[in-house]
């Protein structure tokens, strides 16, 4: 094939071409600082605003508990430092997952060294968090409970209404990354009780360098970036209005499109993984089977190493990844896969592919084509295989 | 990321397979990244490597350096094919990127590993080898992050 | 005039046409992440490379040591907080000036809630640092000083390189706040002995969103936004590839232009600065008369307020502000007008026209005909000018 497959949406996607086109005139025109005075500025401050009441819509929240940030990682960051700094004196112990993005669990390794405890609460061989460990885990000290909507690698939705019940009923603050389930999902964070949640502009076909973190009203804020008064003093740094106005058209088409386009991703979804499951052997599915993100699908390839695979499926056109986006320069497996239970050798031969609404069933046969070929020229070259064959003959 | 001697390499890996009854036979593991690599030689009554195939079970790099390093001592005289460093090897492929570095000590633990079996099973003693490590553990330790 | 006289470049600047065009294919076409592996996306780590690249050599710094940020502020804010934590066992004193941007001053008071101490050194009536008060502050414990390299109000540039020396003569670390600095002065961090510098994309005509922070290499790191291993494992998020671009493209027109659009900006600022001196009465210019940005003017006008100033001008086309930009939303007057000693009515009749080298001399005639008449129409309704006519009648 020529064109080139693109199945690597967890990692970022496309902007938008009306996405851009909304943005343009923010760049050479209406280029005003919305903190300033004059006419010329405030239609941009209007232009914030209407982005602000889009995203606010999409959630059932209101446009004052939306503040605008330069990113997803940057979303997570404030949301567990900012309830730290901000509740210190309730308590110092926070419960998150051991699957989360590293944007969190970094975040509180950080806050691990600087007096803060945290239970990372372990999830099944689907990757469902464990809601008995969760429970267990909560101390008179626990101030949030961080739990992502739903991961970016083995794509499995968490139980988020239980989550939020059992922080809501012990008085916990609860925070979700929905960097990948914002758009995906139906998300509202009143039935959900949510109080804060964070997403990423480019995962939804919307700009980089753009995300949000909800935050309920009421909950207690502090500041990650100080400085002049922008997002009501709790975020500074001159507003990004172009990708501002982009975000919110990308939120807007993708509130359009929900339903047809979520739908049509899981029948593609399905389509791949019962293919290359009946397709290939000694190959597993990771993560939940139906509870998963609609996009989202991860193999393990057994004997065999995920860079091999990419590099070859990248000689074919094929753009897949092998563990979030964010490590794939490290040489360490994937925490996901070896916290659903993988076995290192296993972990290695994963195989993200994370498709959007405009792939075809053609393409999708092309790809499994080429992932048999290139599977099986691996393994003829393993000496993992190798042992395996020899052991069972 | 990688040259285009180590795309070649990886694409049209040399010598890949087995050796029934090898002189030789080494495998070696990769702590750090959990890859593996076996090695087969094929060496005649005057020392000499014959002949050489390579498994891996690895990243692009590994597999490349593998094929490369199997080239660099087939034909060569034992003592030859022990001098044969990981850095020859990255140069023969001119040059990996820096997190690769360790993979390519993978193909030189191989081949040593192979030529210790081969001293073992005829009972030589090859001056300058050494017993090989189960695992290769990385020499230049990188620059660790900090959080 | 029909047309829009923007005089307010300080606070932000149009995105060059040819920054836009640069940006562009980073959006629909080449989107991918620079962290995967496949080839379509090894050509955006290239450009995020090119740009790092063009960056460093505009501050005769390596690439390496040129971390991106979301902006300006976050740039400060990360300077700062990371060298609190990373030489807290050093010491726990920073040193800055009175006059910094609030992405400096209100880190410094997050620090000082935090066990720091910081010696806030005050100005002339120019707004330039006084260099022995800032000797005299060094303690034994003080870890850093930052001083902007110039301001964003009055446009005075400070004694950089003296600041510099005496940081390293005493071996403590040098940060500057050089978001209104970059690409309008000359700047070679090992001249000046610099070891950190903030900068912001969208005051030089590149895009809004990105920033960078230069830590000279041997300074010890800590991160601001934890997560994946993007900038080195320094700043986590998914790098915002057409904003990095677009700044590179931006830095790489500003360095082309230097020398003939910062004289021609010299000229305008001083025919404009002149003329207002000379026909307004009762009249100052804030900051110092020659040590000052190429852009910058900042006048106080007695017996006048700000904001009816700036909605008259606005209502004629012209553009300007009164104090920084993140501010003009607050009621207190510049803590920089304060800090040169002016009293509270006249730090709050000032006005600020930062322009570009695209202004005209017709142009800025026509600010100065509005300016007199709008002066005299405000004055003719002021009970202070009332006061001080019968006072000196
Ligand atoms: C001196 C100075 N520092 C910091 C900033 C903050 O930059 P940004 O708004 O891009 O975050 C500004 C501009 O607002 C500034 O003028
Ligand atoms: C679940 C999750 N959280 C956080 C992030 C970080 O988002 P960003 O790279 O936009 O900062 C990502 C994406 O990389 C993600 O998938
Ligand atoms: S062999 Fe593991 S990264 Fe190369
Ligand atoms: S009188 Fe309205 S702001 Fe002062």
């Amino acid at each position: 094939m020529d064109k080139k497959i693109y199945l690597d949406n967890a990692a970022t996607t496309a902007t938008r071409p009306e996405v851009v086109e909304a943005m343009l005139p923010y760049f050479t025109e209406k280029f005003g600082n919305p903190s300033s005075i004059y006419e010329f500025a405030s239609q941009n401050k209007k232009a914030v605003t209407d982005a602000r009441e889009i995203i606010a819509k999409s959630l059932g929240a209101n446009a004052a508990e939306i503040y605008f940030t330069g990113g997803g990682s940057e979303s997570d960051n404030w949301a567990l430092k900012a309830t730290a700094e901000a509740y210190k004196e309730k308590g110092n112990h926070i419960i998150t997952s051991k699957i989360e993005h590293h944007a969190i669990l970094h975040t509180c390794e950080y806050l691990e060294k600087n007096g803060f405890e945290v239970t990372y609460v372990g999830v099944d061989e689907n990757g469902v968090l464990k809601l008995d460990e969760l429970k267990a885990a909560i101390r008179p000290t626990t101030i949030l409970i961080s739990v992502m909507f739903a991961n970016n690698e083995i794509g499995t939705i968490q139980p988020i209404k239980e989550i939020g019940e059992i922080a809501k009923q012990n008085n916990i603050l609860f925070h979700t990354d929905a960097v990948q389930a914002y758009m995906q999902l139906d998300i509202n964070v009143d039935d959900l009780n949510i109080d804060m949640l964070s997403a990423s502009g480019h995962k939804i076909n919307g700009p980089k360098g753009i995300g949000f973190l909800y935050i309920r009203k009421g909950v207690k804020i502090r500041s990650l970036i100080h400085g002049g008064a922008q997002e009501r003093s709790r975020r500074a740094g001159t507003e990004n209005v172009p990708a501002i106005v982009g975000y919110g058209k990308a939120v807007e088409i993708a509130m359009d499109t929900f339903k047809e386009r979520t739908e049509k991703e899981i029948e593609l979804r399905n389509y791949l993984i019962e293919r290359v499951l009946a397709e290939v052997p000694y190959t597993r599915l990771n993560g939940h089977r139906t509870k998963r993100l609609p996009n989202n699908s991860n193999f393990s390839f057994q004997f065999i190493e995920g860079e091999s695979l990419l590099i070859m499926l990248d000689m074919k056109n094929i753009c897949g990844s092998s563990g979030s986006a964010c490590t794939s320069g490290s040489l360490d497996p994937s925490h996901v896969l070896l916290a659903i239970g993988l076995p290192h050798e296993i972990a290695h031969g994963s195989l993200r592919l994370t498709l959007n609404e405009d792939i075809t069933k053609e393409e999708l046969d092309y790809v499994v084509t080429n992932v048999k070929e290139i599977v099986d020229k691996l393994r003829s070259m393993s000496p993992l295989y190798e042992d395996y064959v020899k052991g069972i003959n | 990321m990688y040259s285009e001697k180590v795309m070649d390499h990886f694409t049209n890996p040399r010598n890949v397979g087995e050796i029934e009854n090898a002189s030789g036979v080494g495998t070696v593991g990769n702590a750090k990244c959990g890859d593996i690599m076996r090695i087969f030689l094929d060496i005649d009554d005057n020392g000499i490597i014959n002949d050489v195939k390579f498994k891996t079970f690895g990243c692009g790099a590994a597999v490349a350096t593998s094929s490369m390093a199997t080239e660099l001592v087939k034909g060569k005289k034992v003592e030859e094919a022990l001098k044969i460093t990981n850095k020859a090897v990255m140069d023969a492929l001119d040059g990996l990127p820096p997190v690769k570095v360790h993979c390519s000590l993978l193909a030189e633990e191989a081949i040593h590993a192979a030529l210790w079996d081969y001293a073992e099973k005829n009972n030589l003693k090859i001056e300058g080898l050494k017993k090989p490590k189960s695992d290769i553990n990385e020499e230049e330790e990188e620059i660790k992050e900090e959080y």
